[in-house]
């Protein structure tokens, strides 16, 4: 599965993106940003506050219960700032 | 009619796409062109550099979905969505927006929804460097209001 | 502040006109522009073409007048009105303004301000073309009332 | 003094403008139009509404009992229709 992260998001995990194998107990959005802060301390710090982080799935905003089984492509960032 | 979506890091000519969006239509009278300039001030203190970030497959579906909204609430007959990323300085065009109509009043409530969701929820981040102090930029809540307005219930 | 005020037989370009509105500025941050296009249907019914007649000097006076007050209403950084007269066919430009402002909440309100009193009140006389049929075209009412919601008493 | 006519006005009458002495008995712009009616059949015919037609003097527009004396410019002319 390929994760996508913008902005300071992106700068905190140090890549714009990479490919995982997700976990069986990874079921959601919020389950997903919890393994993802375990995976080390630039994970951490990038998902410190997860209440400010929005997803989409394949393209379209979702929430944090939304189901992440059938997903291609998962991106994290912060809330758009407009152009 | 003519729908016209890029983000790209060339600059644009409002002309030209204007006169694209126009070309062989006789049925058109008003094109409202709204065009997106980087400043060198924003909230009071200087900015030297810009920098636009977006999801690239993301972007243009979000803004094509709003283009449609706009079809569906205003006689439009044209409309052209053009949006610079990368790094631009204070004078550089950020994003332009056109709309066509045959009357004016439809072409300028086309361009105001239009702008005020790119302006706020576009997706697009901004980082903001003063100096050499780099900042990305927050969602504005003065910008939401202005969007509410055209929320229909 | 660039004020711009032009009436001419010639046509004009909308890109080089925004240029012209933005260079040297930085504080800039919105450009509206709205283009008038002669269409070939007005009322219903086929227009072949339409003769624009004005009153030179006190057009561009009376136009300045509202130039100004758009200014002393909106914080605008700019203002360009070019208004073309003679013989127009559709799909031939017929005017254009264009706004600056830092914000682009000023610049819509100022270009639809204008636009309202320039397609009702301006000093300009029409003249359409049905075929053989030539008609002067008489003041229309409900465009009046757009221009009511700017009166300030 | 000059006299300008526009759109209709100015096909009915025959002329875009012209010198006139105006006349002593004529001191405002609703007098001058009953003058100019007075002039022949085109006049007549062009002025023959006079109340939907509309004056400048020297740039300004007036109303039909403002004086016509001080004048270097007078322009009749239909409601005007816009761009």
């Amino acid at each position: 599965m390929k994760i996508l992260y913008f902005a300071w998001l992106r700068e905190r995990v140090g890549k714009p993106e990479e490919e995982i194998a997700l976990p069986s107990n990874v079921s959601t959005i919020a389950d997903l940003m919890e393994w993802l802060a375990g995976r080390g301390e630039e994970y951490a710090y990038a998902f410190e506050n997860r209440n400010v982080i929005r997803a989409a799935i394949d393209h379209v905003h979702v929430k944090a219960d939304a189901p992440v089984g059938a997903a291609r492509e998962i991106a994290f960032f912060p809330p758009m700032t407009g152009g | 009619m003519t729908v016209t979506i890029r983000l790209q890091q060339e600059d644009f000519d409002v002309g030209a796409e204007n006169a694209v969006l126009a070309r062989g239509h006789t049925d058109i009278g008003a094109i409202v062109t709204f065009t997106g300039i980087c400043r060198d001030s924003e909230a009071g203190s200087d900015v030297s550099a810009m920098t636009l970030e977006h999801y690239p497959g993301m972007a243009e579906a979000e803004i094509a979905r709003h283009v449609e909204t706009a079809q569906a609430r205003w006689p439009l007959l044209g409309v052209t969505v053009i949006h610079r990323y990368g790094r631009l300085v204070p004078g550089d065009n950020i994003m332009m927006v056109a709309t066509a109509s045959a009357h004016r009043q439809a072409a300028f409530a086309a361009a105001e929804f239009l702008m005020d969701y790119l302006k706020t929820q576009a997706p697009f981040w901004k980082l903001e460097e003063r100096g050499r102090d780099k900042k990305w930029v927050d969602a504005k809540s003065s910008d939401d209001r202005a969007t509410e307005r055209w929320r229909k219930d």
